[in-house]
């Protein structure tokens, strides 16, 4: 059961990697990668690495996020 | 007689002395440039003094050897001299100091005399360590302090055509020591060590001796110029200061025959070198630099063109010399190491003084100059016939020696070759000095410029004269000082 | 173990990275006492590794454990020949280099950000120290993480538009590298369960046996990530702009340094780690080899087209790596002494070039070659120490660069492949054809506008940096028998494995 | 198939590869610069996932001990420890080469790499 959900959710993340890979609307695109940030802190809590799940969940989805945003909000949001 | 102890470090002086000098005579040209030209003559007489002092511990047969191994692990450095090395840079010496105060007077209004005599010295140094040192690699350490300082003499003048000559020196002079380290590093590996004791041979039988005799040989055979590898030299000797290309054609082109001498006889040894077909191959190359060289000589206008031409063919003659492995030949060779020093010096010297006093550098227009300037003209004439090998000049005499050899080692064909050339030298010399005496009175020069009511000056005279009468000395005792000397380095040559 | 002595590497790391993060903070109050500070951390810290060399002499390879926690769970430094060198060179180097930066910063980076220059030097000097001991795999991540931040920063410290673009190109590329060694030390790990590199070492040849694809394929990842860093040939395309649009101090650093660091470390897992059985299963010392010998002539004739001299030095820079990597990878004892000592060689000449240059855009803003006809009439001591570095660099006997050729080619000789002594020879011509104009156009080259060549010297801070790199490079050339013997021991280190 | 059966049962290492790929894709072939630097966090990921399902024991527990634990199996935290740096690293990796984007759009007008290079050629 584990394993599928497993599966599951690795495949979700491939599926956002290869979305953010080809969105050209950059504000959608780091939203896709926040998305992709959290999966991956559940993927963490599954690997039984609860650290690395609170550091992503901060750092990843939150952090990051933001200072893509501010970036794009400084410059364009059109690839 | 000097302490044994002493006499050790003399080579160490001699070498050292003038390239430690450059930073005071650096110094002294910022303030005065009597005192400089007084300075670097004085140094350079010194010098000579120094391996004038080496000459009884020669004279007995002695070697002197001194080596620092902690400098440049794993080669260091050591000075070694024999008859042959002392003999090499006792010549070295001998015209360096003339031309020296040649320059004095010359350099007068020529630019940027304070990097003339720094870089003089640099060079006399260079040259003087290739005679002086005991292995191929401090051989090669001066061998590339002297290539580099030359390339400052040769384009001293800055001009565009200098600067491109000059570059071409500079990249034909890095492939030449490059190939020479090639093979210095194949060597060491091959046999242990790099010094030049005799046995010490290169086994014949690796794949790599061929390799590195090449190698060597277009080391050395790119600073003395024999053809395939002279091509950078008839450019380069005309541009550089009457002074310096005497240096260039006379002396600097020597160590590369040095080398070649120190290589056949003592690294590689005559069995391998004549069991391989090397001796023919260099007997072959010698026989074409002759000749070509002449017949370039002949084509040339400019006056100090044909003279290094000249200088190609000359040194066909060493190479010719030391591929012969005979007494005779040998002895030859190194008789006419002097002697080419003597006269080719003399011609550039000359051919200064003539440009610098009329500003004319071609053949055809000096008509008639040996009236208005006897004592060069006649200095020159000596010269000239004792290239051609008029007796009882000294060329007359190393030419006598190097057919003699060419028989004795069965190769007549080169006897042949050098009779050729002295009636090619006549064509190219003669027309030259009949013009100058017979080409009327020197309406077509013009009036010349004139030093204390003289020709030239006297600090420039005095060198030319004074080389005219070694031709004749040197001509008129055959038993003399130099045959000594030379005989002596064949049989030690032979003999390793 | 009582002696306070032992606790020299950590501290050595620590100044600098205490100097780091004192720098912003002093220079808020003081700005004058930073320079300063920095300027004295460099130099004291050679010292005390000159008194650490003691304890390697005294025996064995001596490691020290953070906190008294051994392996494998504690953080091992390493403290043998190789180190000790390393960081020796890395003290020295940037000592010299700061000195010359005190004035030549104020002509290239906005002045409220000199402090943050030099917390940035100081922390790339602390990260190559740190790589250069560190000895888990642990480390040397997080510390080439490190340094490739802050190198990157001192690039994009100067306010033009070159060099934000050459930054982000050196950052991306070398992030891609960081990845790859990663993903490498991830492998080792999961083959080997360990991240110490004694501890990898002993459990490699199991290791390898039971999964020879992991060990290959980390291998290779390695090769990769520390070659993009190192600059190795097809990898090197960040490093042209990177070092040649830093300000100068900062090129001289990077080209002089950091680069090498990389390219150490990387031979000190390969032979140290990976070991004889690995490099004997597969020809990566042969194609190592023939990756250096391309990377020489190439890095040699991208050289010669350059017309920007600092452009000219940073193709040089991917020549000479090229030296460094193959004289360790012919794997002959004088070879690897080859390798070695051009890595100080090459600090040396890399940075006195550098600097000239630096000087020379400094006093005159002239970067193109053509331009600089005649310079030495105005700048002569700046130009005279150029050549040495140029003539350095060609291997003109009597300049430290022909030491390190020579045991190069010796080396060569000795692995039995004098194949490559020609390769040698062949760059010593192209770094000839390339190097000797400059010198040529300098001192002999007339420039049109005459008048304005007054004489016009440089401040003393930056002559004297200069000069002393010149003698340096003299000293070495002539008298290089003490440096060949620390160089020796640390070939054996590498060798003896 | 013994391909296929290994990649099912380790389809940790195999999705952490392609998560790698395409990051390492992003970073090296798309032209905005803000896209490579997703494309770098997503590599970065990447790695991270292969590290750590390397420590990673089925029906282990996370490294925390319980009060009463005994006998329980503890999954291995050094690649865990290893990867909170990392993630950290990669942080700062991510805020510097964003300002760099600011200030290269601050110079250029464009976030685009092979626009800066043409406006670059055009320059010289």
């Amino acid at each position: 059961m584990t394993e599928i959900f497993h599966v599951m959710v690795l495949t979700f993340l491939i599926i956002c990697a290869i979305a953010v890979a080809y969105i050209r609307d950059l504000l959608s695109a780091v939203i896709l990668f926040a998305a992709y940030s959290l999966m991956m802190a559940v993927i963490w809590q599954q690997l039984d690495a609860p650290d690395i799940a609170m550091a992503e969940a901060a750092i990843g989805a939150g952090v990051t996020t933001l200072l893509f945003v501010v970036t794009i909000s400084k410059t364009r949001r059109q690839e | 007689m000097l302490d044994a102890e002493l006499v050790k470090y003399l080579p160490v002086a001699a070498v050292l002395l003038p390239l430690v000098a450059c930073i005071p005579l650096w110094a002294i040209e910022q303030r005065s440039a009597q005192i400089r030209d007084w300075f670097a003559i004085s140094i350079n007489a010194i010098s000579l003094g120094l391996i004038v002092a080496m000459y009884p511990t020669i004279a007995r047969g002695g070697t002197i050897f001194l080596e620092f191994p902690q400098l440049l692990p794993p080669f260091g450095i050591s000075f070694k001299v024999d008859v042959v090395g002392f003999s090499f840079a006792l010549i070295a010496a001998f015209v360096w100091l003339l031309c020296t105060i040649y320059s004095k007077s010359y350099m007068e209004y020529e630019p940027a005399c304070n990097r003339y005599y720094p870089f003089l010295l640099l060079c006399l140094s260079g040259c003087l360590g290739v005679f002086l040192t005991g292995d191929l690699f401090s051989l090669f350490l001066f061998f590339e302090l002297m290539s580099l300082a030359s390339y400052v003499l040769v384009v001293h003048n800055q001009t565009k055509e200098a600067l491109a000559v000059g570059y071409r020196y500079l990249m034909l002079t890095l492939v030449a020591s490059l190939s020479l380290l090639f093979a210095i590093i194949i060597t060491f590996e091959v046999t242990g060590s790099t010094s030049l004791v005799s046995g010490n041979y290169f086994p014949a039988a690796s794949g790599l001796a061929s390799i590195t005799f090449f190698a060597f040989l277009a080391g050395f055979g790119m600073k003395m110029g024999i053809v395939p590898f002279h091509i950078w030299l008839p450019e380069a000797h005309p541009v550089a200061p009457a002074g310096a290309s005497a240096l260039l054609s006379g002396i600097m082109l020597k160590t590369g025959a040095y080398g070649l001498l120190r290589v056949i006889y003592q690294v590689f040894g005559m069995e391998t070198v004549s069991g391989a077909g090397w001796q023919t191959m260099l007997l072959v190359m010698a026989g074409i630099t002759i000749l070509f060289g002449s017949a370039l000589a002949i084509a040339q206008r400019g006056l100090k063109k044909r003279l290094a031409y000249s200088s190609i063919a000359q040194m066909g003659y060493i190479l010719m010399g030391m591929a012969l492995f005979n007494e005779n030949g040998l002895t030859g060779d190194v008789y006419h190491v002097f002697t080419h020093a003597l006269i080719k010096s003399t011609l550039f010297l000359c051919a200064g003084a003539i440009i610098s006093a009329t500003g004319k550098h071609t053949v055809d227009e000096i008509k008639g100059i040996g009236y208005r300037m006897p004592v060069t003209m006649t200095c020159f004439t000596i010269a000239a016939l004792a290239m051609i090998g008029i007796p009882p000049l000294n060329g007359f005499v190393s030419k006598v020696f190097l057919s003699v050899g060419a028989l004795d080692a069965g190769q007549s064909a080169y006897a042949v070759i050098l009779v050729i050339s002295s009636l090619m030298n006549g064509i190219y010399y003669l027309p030259i000095v009949i013009s100058a005496f017979l080409g009327g009175e020197g309406e077509a020069i013009g009036p010349i410029k004139r030093r204390f009511g003289l020709e030239m000056a006297p600090s420039m005279m005095v060198p030319i004269v004074i080389l005219s009468v070694a031709i004749f000395a040197t001509g008129l005792m055959p038993e003399g000082f130099a045959l000594q000397l030379s005989k002596a380095a064949a049989q030690l040559l032979l003999s390793s | 173990m009582n002696d306070p002595t032992v606790h020299i590497p950590v501290i050595v790391i620590c100044t600098s990275l205490i100097g780091a993060f004192l720098a912003p903070v002093l220079g808020k109050y003081r700005p004058a006492l930073v320079g300063l500070m920095a300027r004295l951390i460099a130099p004291v810290n050679a010292l005390l590794l000159v008194i650490l060399l003691r304890y390697v002499d005294a025996g064995e390879t001596f490691h020290y454990y953070m906190g008294g926690w051994a392996p494998p769970w504690g953080i091992a430094l390493s403290v043998d020949y190789l180190a000790i060198y390393v960081a020796l060179i890395i003290h020295l180097v940037s000592a010299v280099i700061l000195l010359y930066a005190k004035d030549d910063l104020f002509g290239e980076v906005r002045g409220d950000l000199h402090r943050w220059y030099y917390t940035l030097f100081l922390l790339l000097v602390a990260a190559m120290t740190a790589l250069a001991f560190s000895h888990d795999f642990f480390n040397i991540f997080v510390f080439t993480e490190i340094a490739t931040i802050a190198a990157c920063a001192l690039i994009a410290i100067k306010p033009k538009k070159e060099c934000i673009e050459a930054s982000f190109k050196y950052l991306i590329l070398s992030t891609v590298g960081s990845g790859f060694i990663l993903l490498a030390l991830a492998l080792i790990y999961m083959v080997t369960g360990h991240f110490n590199l004694t501890l990898v070492a002993q459990n490699m040849g199991a290791a390898a046996e039971a999964y020879p694809l992991n060990i290959m394929v980390s291998l290779a990842l390695l090769i990769v990530g520390f070659g993009v860093k190192s600059a190795l040939f097809p990898l090197h395309v960040w490093l042209p702009d990177a070092h040649s649009s830093a300000p100068s101090p900062s090129s001289a650093v990077l080209s002089g340094l950091v680069v090498k660091i990389y390219a150490v470390v990387l031979i000190r897992i390969i032979l140290t780690v990976f070991g004889g059985e690995v490099l004997a299963a597969a020809p990566i010392a042969d194609m190592i080899l023939i990756i250096a010998s391309v990377a020489i002539i190439a890095g040699s004739l991208f050289a010669l087209a350059q017309t920007d001299i600092k452009l000219l030095l940073a193709f040089s820079t991917v020549a000479q790596v090229g030296y460094i990597y193959m004289g360790i990878s012919l794997l002959s004892e004088t070879g690897t002494m080859g390798g070695l000592v051009h890595i100080f060689n090459h600090a040396l000449m890399k940075t006195l070039l550098f600097l000239a240059a630096g000087a020379i855009i400094h006093q005159t803003g002239l970067r193109k070659i053509s331009d600089l006809d005649g310079i030495a009439k105005r700048m002569p001591i700046t130009m005279a120490v150029f050549s040495v570095g140029a003539l350095s660099m060609v291997g003109i006997p009597g300049f430290n660069g022909f030491i390190s050729k020579m045991y190069l080619a010796t080396g060569a000789f000795d692995a039995g492949k004098p194949v490559f002594i020609l390769v040698i020879l062949m760059s010593s011509l192209l770094n000839g054809l390339y190097y000797l104009p400059i010198v040529v156009r300098a001192f002999l080259g007339t420039n049109a506008e005459e008048g304005k060549f007054a004489k016009d010297e440089l401040p003393l801070s930056m002559t004297f940096p200069l000069v002393i790199l010149g003698l340096a490079c003299i000293y070495f050339g002539l008298l290089p028998g003490s440096l060949l013997e620390l160089v020796r021991k640390a070939a054996h280190y590498l060798i003896a494995v | 198939m013994n391909i296929i059966s290994g990649l099912i049962q380790n389809y940790f290492y195999f999705a952490s590869i392609v998560i790698f790929l395409i990051g390492t894709h992003v970073m090296l072939t798309h032209s905005n610069l803000i896209k490579k630097i997703m494309g770098m966090n997503i590599m970065e990921t990447g790695i991270f996932l292969f590290v750590v399902s390397i420590g990673y024991i089925r029906g282990g527990s996370a490294p925390i001990v319980p009060i009463d634990g005994r006998g329980v199996r503890f999954i291995n935290p050094l690649p865990s420890a290893l990867i909170l740096t990392g993630i950290v690293v990669g942080v700062s990796l991510t805020a510097f080469a964003l300002s760099l984007v600011i200030e290269l759009y601050k110079y250029y007008g464009t976030t685009d790499s092979d626009e800066i290079m043409e406006m670059r050629r055009r320059e010289r």
